[in-house]
């Protein structure tokens, strides 16, 4: 499903984010990956959904060559993905449901679909009170759980979050992971990124530590193993 | 595309002139300005031209038939005159009439004339008067004149006629320049105000390509959105051309001076026009308003 | 504000023109536009009133003093015509000269003028001709003219001075009445220009605001940013108007029409103008500039 | 140094995100604020900065009154707090530096202190190598550091922090949540909302849960106390 081929990026400031990068999940599994600030997570998602290409090496995500994707499939490419960003990314003139919507919109959906699936992915997240609201109205993990929604809306094959638990309380996040799990075993990919040790050891799921922009540890048994 | 969607772009995109609202005034206000000036000085231009139009026509040209002409023959002359393509309102004034009319004018030379015998003995002449429509071909129409028979001489203010063409071309020229100037400079400051309302949205534009909206997609509200602004500045600076032209017509129809009175006779009405400016307008405001934000969007949208 | 942070908001504002240098540059392509705009008209307008002053001139007064006046009396009434105020270029004519004059022109009265003897026996008159400053003065003046000794009649074309005076309060009246429209277009689009880039920094200022920064502190840098975008605009929309004036200016003087160059010797030179144009191009553009981003800004500086 | 008294807040939304919300926290003293999401933290957090004014209620910060403090005094009084915004808030076209030095320049420090103090902050919070570079060109655990950076660099007597370690791996929210600790030795007051279980447990200092808008426990031993 996904592979990273000895993939290297360097930011055009020079700063060098992932160096010799090899790595291969499967369709089906669940991983997390882990690391410290700046080691590169970030820059691994966002090279997995083609927002930023690698200096060097090959990325095939869903059997797709990313390097050599023509520009006009991008957008194809991304429907079969659902991303939570770090930095959740709201569109901040759209009110929650059609921030969630908008995902699906883009899919040339139909609406009586989009009527019965956006409140019921908003309820999945705890967020049914809030559909009206605008997210410069929103608490920062109410904000976090409507990038959720709208990663989750399309089920799709592929699902890539970056620290959606971040601004979330514990039993939140674990309900959230939960949640992940379970669409997990019905066939979803799923690719998280976390720092919470406790998610990733109560859930027995794979995990990829990054340190420097390389896989330093690749673990099936859900241990951190550090140097 | 699917109806649907398209129905749902085309909410969005109206929703959107709202939404944005201090940015669609910006942009209304600033379109709407520019309509003005360039409808402001196309309105002027086109009345200065008309007006010109009509004074050019006071340059008088003069026919002498000869001595020997009988009253048949000045009949036939007339005729004659009046068929030539760039001659107009031919008139015979016989010499007892030229010296009545000389005599009350009352200037320098009236003095002179006092006193002249009328009928046989009267010294002055019969003459044709007539008018050009077209100065510029004074020297053509001159000689055709000249070539008619029981023609003395002819008499056509060759230099006048050259001053009144240059006038007129370099009025319709500056007219010409002066709309052209303001076009261009309103074509700046358009694209400026919509290169910074766009630039103000770049983030949502990144936003959207990013959960995979194509950029046909994104593009669509703002394509109407682009279209209702640039439609209601057209309508706003059309009505209110309307009421100041309105309004200055009025001011002028009251004016007592003789050549205020004469231009403002000569002076287009809005209607004449109205249609025109409103297609005008209309076609110029969606057009920019559209492929301006069309052209500003592509840097964003290659992401 | 101590000067270690003044200088450093002074920098920041400095360097803030090239960090939102879209937004300058917008902001300065606009201003300039305005600006030429204004000084084009200005400069259209102030030479259109110079060139019609010029014509003012050509209507000419004719004084014909009695039959039995002598050389000695029509020096003294020479030198009192002159003294009057509103009066210039006396000319005395004498009647033979009026005479040879008349047949010269060649137009429907020469022909009756033909043969008419010079000397005692000539009909015509002596005359005076003289030009008014101001046609607006012409009835005080007449009856100044026939108020002296020795003068039979004062000959002036009344409806004429009317006509010239109407028609020159109406250049000047349309040419204020532009450069107003202009001035308050212009204000609008900037202030349009104006309020949408300060809103596009408002999360910014919202930032300064919570992390301790007073108004003042805040307000500096863009008022920096708005002295220079101001100057900016200034410098440059003073320079093109300098080449474009001379360029027409060069246009003009080659040409071979006779008015044109008429018009082309009482234009105005740009040096003529340099000076103040540019200090008020200065004055409005570091105006608008400070006192526009100052106003827009303090709305959302209410934090 | 901070009284809350039967304090509540009524967004113009509608949103009641205080009700009679009373609380009492002396100078010197580190306080954890957790609860679950859009439980009101974060609210709380601005009413003490004075960004929102209470609906009711009276609220005094280092012995001010918030809700009769005029407007020309609130930039005043923020500089004797140091806040670390939930979203950051940092200006996008300053670097690191500068966005760091911004706090020092507001307050008329000299330009050697500012030289000297803010590449030692950035040192502390191991961004020594980052100071040239812009927000966006940041990873987010790099961006939070920041916001941290700039709360501490003025020293204030009283630090405010909202999840100021959400975006950042285990150890070193540890080294963070030490270094506020040392810090707060030294006499200053802090306040850290936060979600991580781990954090709270590790450091032994009183801990105030917030829930649907009130203090619904407020405990001196480092313990959560949830129903
Ligand atoms: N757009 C960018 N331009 C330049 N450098 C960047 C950019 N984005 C990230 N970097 C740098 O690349 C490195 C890796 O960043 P990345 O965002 O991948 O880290 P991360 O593992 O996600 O960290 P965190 O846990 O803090 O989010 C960091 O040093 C960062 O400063
Ligand atoms: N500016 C605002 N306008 C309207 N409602 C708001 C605003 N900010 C927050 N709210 C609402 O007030 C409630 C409390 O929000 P607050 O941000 O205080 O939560 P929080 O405890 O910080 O949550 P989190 O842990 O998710 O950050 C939430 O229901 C939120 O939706
Ligand atoms: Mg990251
Ligand atoms: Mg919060």
């Amino acid at each position: 499903m996904i592979e990273f081929i000895n993939v290297s990026k360097t930011y055009r400031t020079g700063t060098h984010a992932l160096h010799n990068f090899s790595l291969n999940i499967d369709r089906g599994e669940f991983v997390f990956v882990v690391g410290p600030s700046g080691a590169g997570k970030s820059t691994f998602i966002k090279l997995m959904m083609r927002e930023e290409k690698p200096t060097e090496g090959e990325i095939y995500v869903n059997g797709q060559n990313l390097v050599k994707m023509r520009r006009r499939k991008v957008p194809y490419f991304r429907r079969t993905l659902g991303v939570v960003f770090q930095d959740f990314r709201l569109i901040p003139y759209m009110n929650v449901y059609d921030n969630v919507a908008f995902a699906m919109r883009v899919t040339n959906v139909r609406r009586r679909e989009i009527r019965e699936r956006v409140p019921y992915i908003l309820k999945l997240v705890g967020l049914e009170g809030k559909s009206k609201s605008l997210p410069e109205h929103l608490s920062g993990g109410e904000q976090q759980r409507v990038a959720l929604a709208r990663a989750l809306v399309n089920n799709p094959p592929l699902i890539i979050a970056d620290e959606p638990t971040g601004n979330i309380d514990p039993e939140l996040s674990f309900e959230i992971v939960d949640l992940l799990s379970e669409i997990n075993k019905c066939g979803t990919t799923i690719v998280m990124v976390t720092h919470e040790h406790n998610l990733v050891s109560e859930f027995n799921h794979r995990v990829i530590m990054i340190e420097e922009g390389s896989v330093v540890s690749d673990n099936r048994n859900g241990r951190y193993s550090a140097e | 595309m699917s109806f649907g969607s398209f129905m749902y772009l085309f909410k969005e995109g109206f929703k959107n002139v709202w939404v944005n609202r201090l940015m669609s005034f910006a942009s209304i206000g600033t379109l709407m300005a520019c309509m003005l000036l360039i409808g402001g000085s196309l309105l002027l231009s086109l009345n200065v031209n008309t007006i010109i139009g009509s004074v050019e026509q006071q340059n008088e040209a003069v026919v002498y038939p000869n001595d020997e002409i009988t009253d048949e023959e000045i009949r036939e002359l007339d005729t004659q005159i009046s068929l030539i393509e760039n001659v107009t309102d031919v008139i015979f004034i016989d010499k007892d009439q030229l010296l009545a009319e000389t005599m009350a004018k009352g200037d320098e030379l009236a003095k002179a004339m006092e006193g002249l015998p009328l009928g046989e003995d009267n010294p002055l002449q019969n003459t044709f008067r007539l008018r050009l429509k077209d100065q510029a071909l004074a020297v053509e129409t001159k000689s055709e004149l000249e070539s008619l028979d029981h023609v003395a001489e002819v008499y056509i203010q060759l230099d006048l006629a050259e001053t009144i063409t240059s006038i007129k071309r370099a009025v319709s020229l500056s007219g010409f320049t002066i709309v052209a100037i303001l076009v261009v400079v309103s074509l700046v400051i358009i694209a400026n105000t919509i290169k910074v309302t766009v630039f103000n949205r770049r983030k949502e534009i990144n936003i959207m390509k990013s959960v995979g909206a194509t950029s046909a997609f994104i593009r669509m509200p703002f394509l109407i959105e682009g279209f209702f602004i640039g439609l209601m500045s057209a309508l706003m600076a059309f009505g209110l051309l309307w009421l100041g032209y309105n309004y200055i017509m009025l001011a002028i129809s009251t004016s007592r001076t003789g050549w205020i009175k004469t231009a403002y006779e000569n002076m287009l009405t809005f209607r004449q026009i109205a249609l025109q400016m409103f297609i005008y307008f209309s076609a110029g405001g969606i057009g920019i308003g559209v492929f301006g934000s069309m052209f500003f969007m592509n840097k964003y949208l290659k992401v």
